[in-house]
């Protein structure tokens, strides 16, 4: 018996439930990684994952995940390191169905804050930056977004758009000229949501167990859609659990039988 | 000139190539293959008033805004990784003074640097659109003329230097890498003036023999620096991992004393060091050792 | 699907991925790494109406216009090579009507890839300007957005399908080339469907060993096949060089019969072949190991 | 002694003799090639060569000498092999000091045709092409050209601008865009060639050894103009030549004295 999931442990699992098989992953480091290694390692073998550093489906050392998307871990296994800018321009070429990123603010319409808590022109806080994340909202089939649920990251309006969401809605958004993409689902350790058609805003579409949706909506900062059907994710499995551990820790072996040198390496 | 026999010389001679004012774009990414002992070496001579330009800003950017020695950053994030979190001297001085920070996306800024190396003032892409980014940058939306999409238009980035830490080169300049090659290849085809550092000076016949392997070509190159652990603390593809524990240690300074902090490190590891080789040598062989132990381990597992 | 774990296949089921009509470009260069094995099988299927590009274009581009395979060229230069002088046959099909043929320059025509293989609709150049190639084509003239500067914009070119040939790939499709690379990667890229032969098929393990060596990642290849001399009578850098007496008995082949030369060509190494291995077996065992051994010599001096 | 040049020999030395030591060429195959290699190995020991099909400084064997830019041969010795693209966006970059080709044709203003003889849209005959040539002239600062001179190839206007040289005068050129290369010297096996600055028409420069200016007339179709003071060019020296015919035939040994490998590869 695994011990009780962490916040950041639901979250995880949950976003890794979402990846499909046979399909294309540009993942952030951290939860978004995490995620898409777990998801390969238990029900999407065939799934492909591409770092911002150039790696090419890689295979992580379990225990040495990569703190940054270009160094040595990143590109440990993988089947190629491309240069940055060609790594980028697959997913501009449209070759990846998923972008995975995490946020540091996020609004109602799903667009995400990454650069200045305040005014940028008098910033209270100065936030790291885009990065990739910019260019993977824009030019990525589905996008996802990771983050720990806090009532000030949920905020009506982000100080500052450095990822596109629906902007004002999905006519904006549409008229902004981002028409290669569009925000999928929003993971935290609260809820899972997705984007409400018509208006573009974010809806309540399952929640993490135990959490009731009233919880929820106080911890947000805007007025959230629910579907109509609100249903609770199942909880974390031992199996997923003790894979996640065993691929953040290194240690325990992992759920799974092992088998040689693939065991090590997932 | 670019087809000199012989580019090969010292990290003090390479620095005074960069004059004041210059734009300074450094290679690698983050925290891997970070010229490093070029940057300390520029920081060493108390160059002034360079913009510094990287698509992904290690702490690099805190000792050069600390030293004074830049006044403007260009990149599209800066900060060591989550684990370190926001780089608090960065934070100080770009809260006090916004305009010191030019901010990208990942790819804009790429394709800033590849329009500069195809030759052609301008690329389009289709990332910025929309974004508040696009609204603080020298960036303009366009249309394509011919399918009227709407793209977003990024100048060239025409660097005055580049500085890029390789695995092998030759003494004409030919530069060889193992592991991802970042964006080292539009760099150098971007600036006006590059100085390599290597991890080992090889002969012209060796690096011939693996032509096919050759990433950036000596006519392109105006200087080469022969400096084993080069980019160290950070990374080199199979050399050495980067040495978290440095990193560590200097997060460490700069929580408790801010910019302070910086300039601690600083009087340490390049006035007091002397040197690149002093610094190494206040690192210590088995450090040194250790992180390479490290790196073999991922390269053979 | 693109990320399936297996796609390898045969040159006859790889035939059938091709459509009449379809836009079919080949990678390689003139005689260098050419998809040989892959473009006889499409004409031994009797695929029609196709359009065949290619940056340099050797004598494809007869075979194919004789046999009524394709009827339409793009590309930037048709023949084998200087001391084979101008290609006869291809002469008479655009002499006869021009519109068949769409020329472009060499670094114009590679462009249209990139820009497809950057998923951007056009790209800039410098080349064309003022040329009379520029009159007859679907490219146009336009300004940069910041410094005004003429330049061309060329459309991107994306192809049905994409031939290569390559030294080493998986069963997935990552695949890896030794020497040059040519437009192989911006035409992987740009392609909406991608059949890769190879000389030989690793395993992924040994492919993963050497990453930093792979052109083309498996998310962009849909079927792969091994075909070894697979771009005979062509060269394939390091294995095999160019049969140039097979280029003379083709070449003599024309000079004396026209079209009729080339259909007999076609005869003999397509129909009555009856497959790729026989071509081979009619090309005899020592002609092949000669070419290999020219290619070793070249390889180790 | 050697026996007498081949006016292609004369053409190719005299070609090889205006390549500046430290400079980079972008050299076609043929006597461009040929004129670059023979410069290298005689007075211009750094001066790079660069080719069609990706090879940078390539060290060709001596009888070994490309047919094609893209084949094993032209790799030889190379310090690297780029793509092609990215070997013609150095040109693109400012790179290339010098772009050297060949022409099928060529008018008063160096426009040179290698696509239809005859109108175009009904031509008499069709050529191999522009090939690399157009993206040459539009790149490499100064731009040689060389031709066996036929007074059916020198012509008052070319039928087709493959690769434009002065269009209809500097003016014109410049109004074109083509601002990033010029044309410097047209090379013969009868003469050498340079532009009038002014009026950007070809200008006698100087002589083949024993031709005469009129000879140069009457094999041109077109009024050339002429230097104040037309040269007659140096006989090419047995040095000269015995180099050119070793690196074609590979035998002989070549004029300067053999050093271990580097004298095989040149």
């Amino acid at each position: 018996m695994s011990s009780e999931p962490t916040p950041t442990e639901l979250m995880t699992i949950a976003g890794s439930r979402l990846l499909r098989d046979g399909r294309v992953v540009f993942a952030g480091v951290g939860s978004p990684l995490e995620a898409s290694v777990l998801a390969k390692r238990l029900h999407a073998p065939s799934l492909t994952i591409v770092l911002e550093g150039g790696a090419i489906d890689p295979s992580m050392l379990p225990g040495r995940l990569p703190v940054s998307t270009n160094e040595m871990r990143a590109a440990h296994g993988a089947s190629m390191l491309a240069g940055i800018n060609d790594l980028f321009l697959y997913a501009q070429r449209g070759c990846y169905d998923y972008g995975f990123i995490g946020a540091g603010q996020i609004d109602r319409f799903g667009n995400v804050n990454t650069s200045y808590i305040g005014d940028p022109d008098s910033p209270k806080v100065r936030l790291p930056g885009s990065g990739g994340a910019n260019d993977i909202v824009s030019s990525c089939r589905e996008i996802f977004i990771m983050l720990k649920h806090e009532t000030r990251r949920f905020v009506e309006r982000v100080d500052f758009v450095t990822s596109p969401g629906y902007l004002d809605g999905p006519e904006s958004r549409e008229r902004a000229g981002l028409v290669r993409s569009r925000p999928v689902a929003v993971i935290t350790d609260l809820a899972l949501f997705g984007f409400d058609e018509e208006s573009g805003r974010l809806r309540i579409d399952a929640l993490q167990p135990g959490v009731s949706e009233e919880h929820v909506r106080e911890s947000t900062g805007f007025e959230l859609l629910a579907s109509d059907t609100v249903v609770s994710l199942p909880a974390p499995t031992d199996q997923e659990l003790a894979e996640l551990r065993w691929l953040r820790d290194g240690e325990g072996g992992g759920a799974l039988p092992a088998c040689g040198r693939k065991a090590a390496a997932v | 000139m670019r087809t000199a026999a012989d580019k090969q010389t010292t990290l003090g001679e390479a620095a005074t190539l960069v004059r004041d004012g210059d734009t300074v774009v450094a290679g690698g990414c983050c925290y891997s293959r970070t010229p490093w002992a070029l940057l300390l070496e520029l920081l060493r001579a108390e160059r002034s008033d360079l913009t510094l330009g990287r698509n992904l800003m290690c702490y690099e950017s805190e000792l050069f805004l600390a030293r004074g020695a830049a006044t403007k950053l260009i990149s599209s994030w800066v900060g060591i990784g989550l684990r370190w979190g926001i780089p608090r001297v960065f934070r100080d001085f770009v809260e006090r003074d916004p305009s010191i920070y030019e901010e990208w996306s990942h790819l804009s800024f790429g394709m800033r640097l590849s329009a500069a190396s195809m030759g052609l003032p301008f690329l389009p892409t289709a990332s910025l659109l929309g974004s508040d980014l696009l609204k603080r940058l020298p960036a303009r939306e366009m249309r394509c003329p011919f399918t009227d999409e709407l793209l977003v238009a990024v100048p060239a980035l025409v660097p005055d230097v580049a500085l890029i830490h390789v695995h092998r080169a030759d003494v004409r300049g030919n530069a060889q890498v193992e592991g991802p090659a970042y964006m080292d290849l539009e760099l150098a085809r971007a600036a006006k003036l590059v100085i390599v550092s290597a991890e080992e000076i090889v002969s012209s016949e060796e690096l011939v023999r693996h032509n096919d392997r050759t990433l950036i070509p000596a006519l392109v190159v105006d200087a080469v620096v022969e400096v084993p652990y080069g980019a160290y603390p950070h990374e080199c593809h199979g050399r050495y991992e980067a040495d978290f524990a440095h990193f560590d240690a200097y997060a460490e300074r700069v929580n408790e004393a801010g910019v302070e902090g910086v300039q601690a490190y600083l009087r340490e590891h390049v006035d007091d060091a002397g040197s690149f080789a002093g610094f190494l040598d206040s690192v210590g062989a088995s450090a040194l050792l250790d992180q390479r132990r490290k790196a073999r381990e991922l390269v053979s597992a």
